[in-house]
């Protein structure tokens, strides 16, 4: 018997920890840059919280995070419906099996492409760009994540648990609430959490098709990167690493099968 | 209770038959058994009664009422699903209430009703427990006491005993049987094992692997006059020996080639029978008295040797080669009540049946 | 057959639906908060202080939108119809373009209080003759910001050399990121101030020079420049002037270098776009933003020369600026509008990628 | 008469009600996906064909669009963003394979906070990432004075707008969707696999080799397309890690799109980076197809 090597697991276990020190690096510096005095990346000068004061007192800044909140619920609510609603299509015998295949390329199509097409389109069709075509954006985004991911659990499921709603008396209606749906819950939560985090996140989609009332966080950040260096943004950047810490424990803590991929 | 009756009931899958224009009355308040090999189309045929599938044409009526349109869930018809199908988000006691919530039952009466019936199923310890944490056998008793608890008329089992292992289901089918005495609600069980349906059932159909029905009976009727090979054979075991019907009027008997001619005994003319038309004899092993002796008494014989001896406990199977080179079958018990007469390999044997034993059917 | 029909109406029904959702906003117009104006504007061309004080003195709520190009300006309210939006800040050239495809409502110069105080040399423009349709808010010209300590015992040129000589150079440049501005440095540089829409000669003069350029450009950007600066990253970048005076107020190192060749001058204008109905409002805002201490805040927090001439009792008002606010029209002949004779945008655009792509 | 009618209306509520209400309130998302995914694809193919005229009036069928691009720098952005995305998706592999690893056989008990640690940055916003890696590569940031501090290096290095520091980012941002599937197939990986392959005598180099990388070959086939579709299109991290200073397909088609006129020609080069992206991802999975059978052999 030849075990690994005790070379190649320090090798491995070296390159683990350099992994982890090269996603962490980055966000350590800025948060403890996020308390310093000096708003260009000089060194340490002085504690301060002042940053955070200010990130809390922006105005535009908590707008633009409350775009990006109903953007990302209406669009995760708006695909998680919209798929739930197809799976009960499914368990009422429509074949969708094949319809599956149009929500593939929602992943497999560039965001870049899907942005521009869809900039065309609102502007051919004349559609008023705002906070409705960017929720609709991102529902598409959302669409091809829940779709597949639903769909998938949901042939997991046995199907005579649906017959045997159906022959103990329950009309389809309710056996879909109180079968279908229920054994689905932790699957449905999971992706949506993903699709929120996607579409809380997007950048590319919000910045071709964003409209007059829509300034999401996204875009918010970019013209703040743009106009140079603001300690605001590692203050920013401290307060969503704790927001989405907390969404990934909720996450984890579902336990339930549903893969990222 | 309603009886349940199928007409003309006819079903294909992508081109295949699968329910080939049955008939098939179902008294009411009967422990039924439909046995066929597996792939028959026997459990289509009780999706077809759930409403779990729609028949292509022909017509199911529960009593009188015409059900072959009606929604699954406005059946009073339930049905208990091969691997029990429990819902494993629910608790023991939900989803036995499941079919009583539907049914906007006041809470109460629920709880008593539930509790009532999960201690006659001897599951009142585990009212909240998830199925996955329960035994085969009590998952079995929790899906019969959901299936039973709404009162439904007619109950149809798709062979729920086919995961239990071989004394679960023994203990399993007495109590079956005892659950529908006490219920008289008309049970459909459909299993392709012949002993179980043979234990349970007050009459059983055969269905044949054409999606036909070939013979409705009491398992007595079944078992000792099946009237085609096929019954014969599926149903127990049996030895096939054909031949031609002669001197039919008088005193008839069969003429087998190689062999010689054993009287048979027609206790029905059938039209078919006609003088020197081919037959088949089918005697059931353990209807042959197997010795070395001659024997008076019984209207045939036939000698063989025997070729070889398999020991089963409760009985012993020769197999005997007759003169035609063929094999019969022969079970004899091993009572031991008087010393028997020790019988081995290459023995010379003589067989001996009584021709009301034999039964003779269409080649 | 009946199933297809019925399919086929379902299948209606949602798409429309679907489709009045989206237009939804539209066939309802916006006035559904009659207080309220939105303004699509740069992201740094308002300091939050003065809308909050001015949505406290008048109860009026101002929505903030925002662009990073003239051009996304020009895409976004094109798509709308000018829908949406009751003011908007374009630059000079914008304002033509807007006034080309008529999206822009004509002033009413009765109601706007701050005539008088604006700076003549910024009106009556070749963009916009008699100022109908568009008011100066502020300008700022194009300049390098250039590392004192870097040049400190060197020469400094104060030319267009700073960046396009290859016999000068030896140090690492922060470029504007526009094809357009691009070509007309490079054409300032090559043919002097009064050069012409360039000829295809010319144009593959630009070309070569800007493809030569690209060897010493460090970033190619039209934010952050001001930044590379301060952090050393680059001793000269091309920037506008409003990002250098922020910097300057910042790192000590910095200074503003106008080439003495002549230069670029960008006005930003304030205008209504033509289906906004808040006139009252919008001028409301338009004469609380004209105020001195408004404009005064505007140049210390965002460095934009204001248009108003009324800078006697501004606070940090260094001389450099104070000469050019206060410019002659002699001097300000010195300046040149960008985009005034642009060649196709597609010649401009393809250009760019093979400048970048070597 | 009245008789009959009211039989078809019967037989209509019928269908409606009882057989087609699960296709009515089913279908929302296909036809979502067909209105606002498809068609405006196809509008932006046919766009890409047809011609404008002045004020936008149709003058019909035009090749002039994409042979626009028929010039050598724009093979040469398609290029560069296949380099770009071919090298990103192999870098990826290459860092996330030991660390899909390491977590799914070695991590044991501490391999729950590991993944809530590779999960966490994966889901904040990715241009703050990018500024957290501005505070790092500057010229005054955080490496160069660590390396100063050192005594490694003496005059600061120039990490920033650079193709290192592209390619830093990419591989920041993508690395998740190259670990997460990987990891999710070795998890379910049956460990008695490898100590059969130990007790048949192989090495770990051979067990890998001939057992982990062939087993988990779909995985790496998702992850490498996770990665290197996005990465193909990608325009923000160039511009904002690489002072933009060289161009690729997705700032192409952005500097074109967000034209004031050239709005067309940007979906134009759109159809023909698609082209490229689906020529390309085709070639590369026949080839790992290849590579991962030949490990085998």
């Amino acid at each position: 018997m030849k075990p690994i090597t005790a070379l190649a697991r320090t090798a491995n276990l070296t390159l683990v920890a350099s992994t982890y020190l090269f996603l962490y690096v980055p966000l350590i510096v800025l948060l403890v840059f996020s308390f310093n005095s000096t708003p260009f990346p000089a060194p340490w000068t002085s504690f301060t919280w002042r940053w955070y004061h200010e990130l809390f007192s922006s105005g535009p800044l908590w707008e633009a995070f409350r775009n990006s909140l109903i953007i990302a619920l209406s669009s995760t609510f708006i695909s998680i419906t919209a798929g739930a609603l197809l799976i009960f299509y499914a368990t009422q015998g429509g074949r969708i099996g094949k319809a599956l295949v149009l929500f593939y390329g929602n992943l497999i199509i560039p965001e870049v492409v899907l942005a521009v097409s869809l900039l065309g389109f609102f502007s051919l069709a004349s559609i008023p760009l705002g906070l409705a075509t960017l929720i609709l954006a991102h529902t598409l985004l959302g669409l091809g994540f829940v779709i597949p991911l639903i769909y998938a659990r949901f042939q997991e499921l046995d199907h005579r648990l649906h017959e045997a709603s159906l022959v103990l008396g329950a009309t389809p209606l309710q056996t879909f609430f109180k079968v279908t749906l229920p054994l689905l819950r932790p699957t449905m939560i999971t992706t949506a959490l993903l699709v929120f985090i996607i579409s809380f996140d997007d950048f590319v989609l919000s910045y071709f098709c964003a409209g007059s009332s829509a300034q999401t966080l996204s875009l918010y950040i970019l013209s703040m990167l743009r106009s140079g260096i603001s300690p605001i943004v590692n203050a920013l950047t401290a307060i969503l690493l704790i927001l989405s810490s907390a969404l990934v424990l909720i996450f984890f803590s579902l336990r339930s099968r549903t893969k990222l991929f | 209770m309603r009886s349940i009756q199928l007409k003309k009931l006819k079903k294909t899958l992508q081109g295949e038959v699968i329910v080939d224009t049955i008939d098939l009355k179902i008294p009411s308040g009967k422990f039924f058994a439909l046995l066929g090999p597996s792939g028959c189309g026997k459990t289509t045929l009780l999706r077809l009664i759930a409403g779990l599938e729609q028949a292509d044409s022909g017509q199911i009526f529960l009593g009188d009422r015409d059900i072959t349109g009606i929604p699954i869930h406005e059946r009073p018809i339930n049905m208990v699903f091969q691997n029990y199908a429990l819902f494993p988000h629910l608790t023991v006691f939900e989803n036995v209430a499941y079919s009583l919530k539907l049914k906007k039952m006041p809470p109460a009466t629920i709880k008593s009703v539930v509790q009532k019936i999960l201690e006659a199923f001897n599951l009142e310890n585990h009212l909240y427990k998830l199925p996955h944490q329960l035994s085969g056998g009590q998952q079995q008793r929790v899906a019969l006491a959901r299936a039973i608890v709404d009162e439904p008329e007619v109950l149809l089992l798709d062979e729920p005993l086919a995961a239990l292992d071989f004394k679960l289901r023994e203990r399993m089918l007495i109590e079956l049987i005892e659950l529908q005495d006490k219920l008289k609600t008309t049970f459909i069980y459909v299993t392709h094992d012949q002993f179980e349906a043979l234990t349970v059932a007050d009459q059983m159909a055969i269905m044949n692997l054409d999606g036909q029905i070939e013979q409705i009976g009491t398992p007595k009727e079944i078992y000792e006059f099946p009237t085609s090979s096929f019954v014969a054979k599926f149903v127990g075991t049996t030895n096939i020996l054909s031949g031609s019907l002669t001197n039919l009027e008088t005193d008839p008997y069969i003429d087998i080639p190689q062999l010689g001619r054993f009287k048979v005994h027609i206790p029905q003319r059938k039209d078919w029978m006609k003088e020197g038309c081919p037959v088949i004899m089918s005697i059931r092993p353990e209807k042959i008295f197997i010795s070395k002796k001659e024997v008076q008494n019984f209207s045939n014989v036939l000698k063989g040797t025997v070729h070889s001896i398999v020991y089963h406990g409760r009985s012993t199977q020769y197999n005997v080669m007759l003169p035609n080179k063929t094999r019969l079958q022969v079970f004899e018990q091993n009572e031991e009540h008087f010393t028997q007469e020790v019988i081995d390999y290459d023995n010379e044997v003589y067989l001996y049946w009584q021709k009301e034993n034999a039964v003779l059917l269409e080649k | 057959m009946h199933k297809i029909t019925f399919r086929f109406l379902i299948i209606t029904f949602w798409c429309s639906v679907l489709l009045l959702t989206l237009y939804g906003p539209k066939i309802r117009q916006k006035d559904f908060q009659e207080n309220s104006i939105t303004v699509f504007t740069w992201g740094d061309i308002f300091d939050p202080s003065i809308i909050e004080s001015f949505e406290k003195e008048t109860g009026i709520r101002v929505h903030l939108n925002y662009y990073s190009a003239n051009e996304e300006l020009l895409v976004k309210l094109k798509a709308t119809k000018a829908e949406g939006y009751d003011l908007i800040v374009p630059s000079d050239y914008a304002v033509r373009l807007l006034r080309r495809e008529q999206l822009l409502q004509p002033l009413d110069k009765s109601k706007i209080h701050f005539w008088k105080d604006l700076n003549p040399v910024l009106l009556n423009l070749p963009y916009d003759t008699k100022n109908a349709f568009s008011i100066p808010f502020s300008w700022e010209i194009f300049g390098f910001g250039v590392d004192k300590d870097y040049f400190a015992g060197h020469e400094l040129p104060e030319s267009w050399r700073l960046i396009f000589d290859k016999n000068f150079i030896n140090y690492r440049i922060g470029m504007v990121n526009d094809p357009i501005d691009a070509t007309e440095f490079a054409s300032m540089y090559l043919y002097g101030p009064q050069f012409k829409k360039a000829n295809l000669q010319q144009q593959k003069e630009i070309t070569h020079l800007l493809k030569e350029q690209h060897k010493w450009v460090e970033v190619y950007a039209n934010f952050r420049t001001d930044y590379l600066l301060a952090t050393k990253n680059c001793p000269v970048v091309v920037s506008s002037s409003s990002y250098i005076w922020r910097t300057m107020r910042l790192v000590p190192f910095v200074r503003f270098v106008i080439p003495k060749e002549g230069t670029f001058i960008t006005i930003e204008n304030l205008c209504i776009p033509k289906a906004s109905k808040k006139q009252d409002l919008v001028y409301r805002f338009m004469n609380y933003l004209y105020r001195t201490e408004s404009s005064a805040k505007h140049f210390s927090t965002f460095g934009f020369f204001p248009s108003t001439i009324h800078t006697d009792q501004w606070p940090d008002l260094d001389p450099m600026a104070s000469k050019l606010i206060h410019a002659t029209p002699e001097e300000f002949g010195h300046y040149r509008f960008l985009h005034e004779d642009d060649l196709p945008e597609a010649t401009l655009r393809n250009l760019w990628v093979e400048v970048k792509t070597q | 008469m009245a008789k009959r009618e009211c039989g078809a209306v019967r037989e209509m509520k019928k269908i409606f009600l009882f057989r087609d209400y699960p296709f009515a309130i089913g279908i929302p998302a296909i036809i979502f996906q067909m209105l606002f995914f498809y068609l405006p694809l196809a509008i932006l193919v046919v766009g890409s064909f047809i011609a404008f005229g002045e004020e936008g009036r149709l003058q019909g069928f035009t090749l002039e669009k994409l042979l626009f691009f028929m010039r050598a720098p724009y093979f040469k952005v398609i290029g560069y963003s296949l380099l770009l995305a071919s090298g990103n998706a192999l870098l990826c592999f290459l860092i996330a394979y030991p660390l899909a690893y390491y977590l799914a056989f070695r991590g044991k008990r501490i391999k729950n906070i590991l993944l809530f640690l590779l999960i966490v940055p994966f889901w904040t916003n990715f241009l703050l990432h990018v500024y957290a890696w501005f505070f790092v590569l500057e010229r005054q940031g955080f490496l160069n004075i660590f390396l100063q501090k050192l005594g490694l290096i003496h005059e600061p290095i120039a990490f920033l707008n650079s193709l290192f520091s592209v390619m830093v980012m990419m591989v920041y941002y993508y690395l998740p969707f190259m670990v997460l599937p990987i990891y999710s197939s070795l998890e379910k990986f049956d460990t008695r696999l490898i100590e059969a392959s130990y007790d048949l005598g192989a090495s770990w180099r051979q067990t890998m080799k001939k057992v982990l990388l062939p087993l988990s070959s779909r995985s790496i086939k998702t992850g490498f397309f996770l990665v290197y579709i996005p990465s193909f299109g990608e325009f923000a991290i160039p511009e904002l890690m690489g002072g933009d200073r060289q161009m690729f397909v997705g700032s192409v088609v952005a500097h074109y799109i967000l034209g004031d006129t050239t709005g067309s020609l940007g979906a134009a080069f759109t159809l023909i980076s698609c082209c490229a992206l689906i020529i390309s991802a085709t070639i590369w999975f026949k080839l790992i197809d290849y590579l991962l059978k030949r490990c085998v052999k």
